[in-house]
């Protein structure tokens, strides 16, 4: 018979007392109660130190606690850190309060119902074992693939914390897609003079390793020890053992080269930034004859990337101002949510620059070796009006499609990372974790993850950061084992787990020392092929478990046993 | 002889059934007497064996509380859960049960009212269909 | 002379063959048999008699060509290998020698579940070039297949084959006729041809090859009804390519039905100027009677008597 | 490996009828893999073979069993204990681990309860193909290691047929044409001669499926 101690908490009286009496005489009278106590609040750290006091006179194999919400009690002993003289998960909570008092017309039966749940968790404490809290030592190494604007941020900033870095880039030279820019749309510098500085400092930097024309061929391992094999230069390959990786690998861009797009008048963006460097006068010259209109074509391709918007205006503003060009931009949406952008856009209409929202794609057409544009304008006139607009243009500026360079796919499948719906490489969670990876220990940040402007870059960088420093920072990762975990055994090899788990903390590996599997009979170590989960790496989810043909894997922290408990269902 | 109290089991995902059950007690609405609670981490725990022995074991009904798709905090949970439904829907209309004593039902975290017009709409449901005709 | 057939001797002679298709009846009833007979007779050089083709269930390929002999037109009788394991081909190529038939057509036959019998088990004990490997090894070697047991009496069959240059890998087709050669193919009849371009390029891989020169081969055509069956061919039967021009020419048509003879017509006439056809192949699929009207818009009638 | 498919349970439901006592066996090998035997599918048969006798008033006990592989002797032995105890056996095993049981208890009757569909690999998770039908002679050498025995529905060994379009097979039109692979794959292996040669008839009836039961002796390992 396991020896259960029960805690009563009243909260504040949301537990009426005659309600609790009732209670205690029904738990009193249980043969698995050691003791039954009460308190008004147990998630105050008064409450708990009297908890901890009665805790240590030891001889218990659990704890209920009759109240509320188990998420209340795990938030707030979580806030209040108390150690506390037994392993947290001997402890159970039976939610009464919400789930019995609160949602039951009659006092009858939800005293029935809080009995039920009452005698359900007891049952289910009794199945607990204590859960062990393992850490692992994390070296302050970092690999950083990708060495654009992203990476090379995160490089100098990592390295400010002591962290050392690998910086793997794929190419001959560090700066990425940046270097096509000309100007910032948001500070006054040249790009190339900033960057140039910026690679300067990486270059220099003791902490930082710089690997160009390198590229990660496979990835062994998990958080605190991936194992990276990386290829250099001349075919050699070397292992990198990192704590953390950071991919920031960027995006590519396709231009559209199909019939007039092919035309000498239409170019991209990079090309307009060219020019816009190289010319100095005061007149931008093309041919020997002066560029007087230019046309932007945005939204064909792109539609929600604010990119091309916030190059446009700012590309705008030096034609009308340094060139006294005429410019128009004609998009479906001015989109100015970047940091400054809604005072450029108001700049240059005031400076002159035309805008025209188009629903309808305008129709581009060369007359007299111009080209025209044609478009219903829908935004200056009332609604379901279309306002036919023809303009005669030296230059049509056209996006090009941003897509995911051709490595992101493998790549993915290297890091065991996941893809998002468009072939980038994706976040754990877009609302919260935007530069997690599925994968604990893998951060994507910049373009790699969604195709975006400078600025933005620096501050995914920026967070990256953060999340490594405050990762790698004490020295070590500590975790529960409250993990799912294959008996290897039983296991059949089949892929399920690994191919299921979302965080990819699931391989297949040889089981030598530990979780030998001894062949009856010759008393010999074989070595075991089977599932294995890395328990730092872990969620605890418990899909592996569930879709197990062979029943092979157990949730630590939440067994068969407890959930047929739970349903009220144990024999 | 008192009347027919449908016994329903309630898998709720901690990241939204949990939740979505909590505050239903604190808006204080009201539910059937009979649902077993039954906390689990994910929608993707609930094992096709427990929607089973659920009803095997005394349930009239099952009711799976899981994220929205596409919402799941661990990519695919509730997706994995909804095809393990399909699994045991295949199953019970071959041994002649009502599918419909096992039904999955999306929310989020502060659906409460959701949550127990959910498990009320079940236990009339199920009144009309009467006792599991397969518990032991 | 392998056979000593009339379609074997009109194109030994080097004169342009032609030949026809009859579907026997889903029954035994001869009546049918005697109608499409007089409906080609005089207008082809010998007539392929189907092997219960797309799998349905119809008279047997060696009876009908036997009544057709009786009726003196000339039978191609087809055989698939989908229903008769190496031991049934082999007798039933004693059989038929011995009813007199002398061109036989060597096929691995649409697949059984395409039927009316979806749940047979179907054979393939051979393909249809080692179904062609056998013929000739019975003939030349006067052996079964493996060529140790002698044959009583003599086979004498001209030997004949499909080829689909509409199937793919499009650059293996030509290879495969190639194989159809090496294994002793004498004759070849097309799949019924719409994409003149593709069929003319595939000609020229043939010629290349110079397997114009070791079989004879025979277009196959096939008049279009109707606008819908051209769009449900082009659209639902795998290997047959209908450009869409010809599919605008026949929907557009204000009798669809001339229209499509029309085409055939034409497609003929083309196919006689490419070197190395020697001959066409009419599959007027329940539509026999306008064999004589298409044989003799092209020009194609009388059909010579050879000695 | 071994692919199998759970048996409609309406149709074990029936040969069942008569018993009340019975044993569900797995398997741990191919079938656990595949989702149609293992120990997971054996709690999941059991309990709707339960309910569904429940239903109709005649209850069945159903004890659980998965060995780790039910085609070994030794393995089939080690249930008999169990099997001893009960009135029929229902293995969710393929069809050989059923007839390995059939050979050691002759006078129980022992049930399948999947279908054996092929011998396949995994395409990806939960879609399963054939890929070899054991006919005995390997012609993988001749086909750039593709098997058209197994891949073509006619099991042509020349070549592709003339329903073979855009690289799909007019049989089944999701399934790639084997031929049309094999093409693919010994272009590019720059081995295209091999389609040119004439693969002659296959020998079926001697060394192959149709030859009566087949046998491995190895004499070196018998003992």
């Amino acid at each position: 018979m396991p020896r259960i101690g029960i805690f009563i908490d009243t909260l504040q009286g949301s537990i009426p007392a005659s309600f609790q009496e009732k209670i205690s005489d029904y738990v009193k009278k249980l043969p698995e109660i050691a003791f039954c106590l009460e308190e008004e609040n147990l998630a105050s750290s008064e409450a708990l130190s009297r908890m901890g006091k009665r805790l240590e006179a030891g001889g218990l194999d659990g704890i209920v606690i009759i109240g509320g919400s188990p998420k209340l009690y795990e938030t707030s002993f979580q806030k209040l850190r108390h150690p506390l003289p037994l392993n947290p998960y001997l402890f159970a909570v039976a939610n009464i309060r919400e789930q019995a008092l609160w949602l039951m017309l009659e006092e009858e039966a939800a005293l029935e119902r809080a009995k039920t749940i009452i005698s359900k968790t007891i049952r289910a404490v009794s199945h607990s074992k204590p859960i062990e809290t393992q850490s692992l030592p994390l070296k302050p190494d970092v690999l950083i693939l990708g060495g654009g604007i992203t990476g090379i941020s995160i490089a100098q900033e990592l390295a400010k914390a002591g962290i050392h870095v690998f910086l793997v880039e794929k190419g001959t030279h560090l700066g990425g897609k940046a270097l096509e820019l000309h100007r910032f749309y948001n500070r006054p510098l040249e790009v190339r003079k900033w960057m140039d500085e910026k690679i300067s400092v990486v270059k220099n930097n003791p902490q930082i390793t710089l690997l160009t024309q390198t590229e990660l061929k496979r990835l062994e391992g998990h958080l605190g020890r991936f194992q990276a094999k990386i290829q250099g230069p001349d075919r050699t390959e070397t292992v990198l053992a990192v704590s953390a990786i950071v991919a920031a690998t960027g995006y590519a861009s396709q231009r559209e080269t199909k019939g007039i797009y092919r035309h000498k008048r239409v170019i991209v963006f990079p090309e307009m930034e060219k020019l816009l460097s190289e010319t100095k006068g005061p007149s931008l010259l093309w041919d020997g004859k002066k560029i007087e209109m230019v046309t932007y074509l945005l939204d064909g391709v792109n539609e929600d990337i604010k990119v091309d918007s916030i190059n446009a205006v700012k590309q705008a503003l030096i034609l009308q101002e340094a060139f006294q060009c005429q410019v128009a931009i004609l998009c479906k949406d001015v989109k100015v949510a970047a940091d400054g952008m809604e005072r450029l856009y108001r700049k240059a209409r005031e400076k002159g620059v035309l805008f025209f929202k188009y629903e309808e794609p305008p129709k581009l057409s060369i007359v007299n070796g111009q080209i025209q544009v044609d478009v219903k304008d829908t935004a200056a006139i009332q609604k379901r009006e279309q306002w036919p607009v023809s303009i005669l243009s030296d230059f049509v500026v056209v996006s090009e499609a941003f897509v995911p360079t051709p490595e992101t796919e493998s790549l993915s499948g290297l890091l065991k990372i996941h893809l998002g719906n468009r072939g980038f490489l994706m976040e754990d969670n877009p609302q919260l974790l935007r530069v997690r990876s599925n994968r604990r220990g893998i951060f994507v940040a910049g373009a790699c993850r969604f195709p975006q402007e400078v600025s933005e870059s620096l501050i995914e960088a920026r967070a990256v950061t953060q999340e490594v420093t405050a990762l790698l920072s004490k020295g070590t990762y500590t975790y529960d084992l409250a993990v799912a975990e294959v008996d290897p055994k039983k296991c059949a090899v089949c892929y399920t787990c690994p191919r299921l788990c979302p965080h990819s903390a699931i391989t297949v590996e040889k089981y030598g020392e530990k979780n030998v599997y001894i062949t009856s009979g010759t008393g010999q170590e074989t070595k075991w092929g089977a599932a294995k989960v890395d328990p730092a790496s872990c969620y605890g989810c418990g899909i592996c478990v569930a879709e197990c043909p062979a029943k092979a894997i157990t949730l630590q922290h939440l067994t068969d046993a407890q959930i047929y408990a739970q349903m009220g269902m144990m024999e | 002889m008192s009347a027919f109290d449908p016994k329903i089991v309630a898998f709720c995902c901690d990241q939204s059934g949990y939740p979505a059950a909590d505050m239903a007690g604190t808006l204080k609405l009201k539910l059937p007497k009979n649902v077993e609670i039954v906390r689990v981490p994910c929608a993707g725990r609930i094992e096709t064996i427990y929607l089973l022995k659920a009803l095997e074991k005394g349930a009239d009904g099952v009711l799976v509380f899981a994220c929205y798709e596409e919402n799941c905090q661990f990519l695919r949970g509730n997706l994995r859960a909804k095809g393990r439904l399909s699994y045991a829907h295949r199953m019970l209309e071959k041994i002649g049960l009502e599918k419909e004593r096992i039904e999955i039902c999306h929310l989020a975290t502060n659906s409460g009212a959701k949550w127990v017009e959910t498990l009320r709409r079940k236990s009339e449901q199920l009144k009309k269909m009467g006792p599991n005709p397969g518990k032991l | 002379m392998k056979a000593g057939s009339n379609l074997e001797k009109v194109l030994e002679k080097g004169l342009f063959a032609v030949t026809g298709e009859l579907g026997p009846p889903k029954g035994n009833d001869v009546s049918v048999i005697k109608r499409k007979v007089e409906l080609l007779k005089g207008y082809v050089d010998a007539v392929n008699v189907t092997d219960n083709q797309t799998a349905i269930v119809r008279m047997s390929s060696i009876a009908t060509s036997s009544l057709l002999i009786q009726m003196g037109l000339e039978p191609v009788m087809q055989m698939t290998t989908r229903d008769r394991n190496r031991i049934a081909i082999q007798s039933d190529i004693f059989g038929a020698t011995a009813l007199g038939i002398k061109n036989m057509l060597c096929l691995t036959g649409d697949h059984h579940t395409f039927g009316n019998q979806v749940d047979a088990k179907n054979v393939h004990d051979l393909d249809s070039i080692q179904l062609i490997d056998c013929v000739r090894t019975m003939r030349d070697q006067g052996t079964l297949l493996g060529g140790e047991e002698k044959i009583e009496g003599e086979i004498k069959l001209f030997i004949g084959a499909a080829e689909n240059p509409f199937g793919d890998p499009f650059e293996f087709r030509a290879i495969r006729l190639g194989k159809k050669v090496a294994a002793g193919v004498n004759f070849i009849q097309t799949q019924c041809i719409y994409d003149m371009n593709r069929f003319k390029e595939w000609m020229k891989m043939v010629r290349d090859r110079g397997l114009h020169e070791k079989c004879h081969i025979l277009a196959g055509v096939t008049p279009l009804k109707s606008g819908g069956m051209a769009r449900y061919m082009a659209k639902n039967v795998s290997g047959i390519i209908i450009p869409d021009e010809i599919i605008d020419r026949v929907v557009k048509a204000k009798k669809p039905a001339e229209e499509g003879i029309k085409i055939c017509v034409e497609q003929i006439q083309e196919l006689r100027e490419i070197e190395g056809v020697h001959g066409v192949h009419i599959m007027a699929i329940e539509w026999e009677q306008m064999t004589s009207k298409i044989t003799e818009m092209v020009g194609l009638l009388p059909r010579p008597k050879v000695e | 490996m071994i692919k199998a498919e759970q048996k409609p349970i309406d149709e074990i439901l029936k040969y069942l009828n008569p018993y009340n006592k019975i044993l569900l066996s797995g398997c741990g090998a191919c079938v656990t893999v595949c989702h149609a035997g293992g120990e997971k599918e054996v709690e999941l048969l059991a309990s709707g073979l339960r309910m569904a006798r429940q239903k109709i008033g005649k209850k069945i006990e159903v004890l659980e069993i998965t060995p780790a592989r039910q085609c070994e002797p030794e393995f089939a032995l080690e249930m008999s204990e169990t099997i001893e105890k009960v009135e029929a056996v229902l293995s969710i095993s393929c069809g050989v681990g059923v007839q390995t049981l059939v050979r050691h208890f002759p006078k129980i009757p022992i049930f399948p309860g999947v279908n054996t569909s092929f011998l396949g690999e995994t395409i990806t998770h939960g879609v399963w193909e054939e890929r070899c039908q054991a006919c005995g002679n390997c012609v993988l050498e001749k086909t750039g290691g593709i098997c058209p025995i197994s891949r073509c529905a006619k099991q042509l060994l020349n070549g592709p047929c003339g329903g073979s379009s855009k690289g799909k097979c007019e049989i089944k039109k999701e399934a790639d044409c084997a031929w049309q692979l094999i093409y693919d794959r010994l272009k590019a292996l720059n081995q295209l001669y091999k389609m040119e040669e004439i693969i002659p008839a296959k020998r079926w009836g001697v060394e192959s499926r149709d030859s009566g039961l087949r046998r491995i002796i190895r004499e070196d390992l018998k003992v």
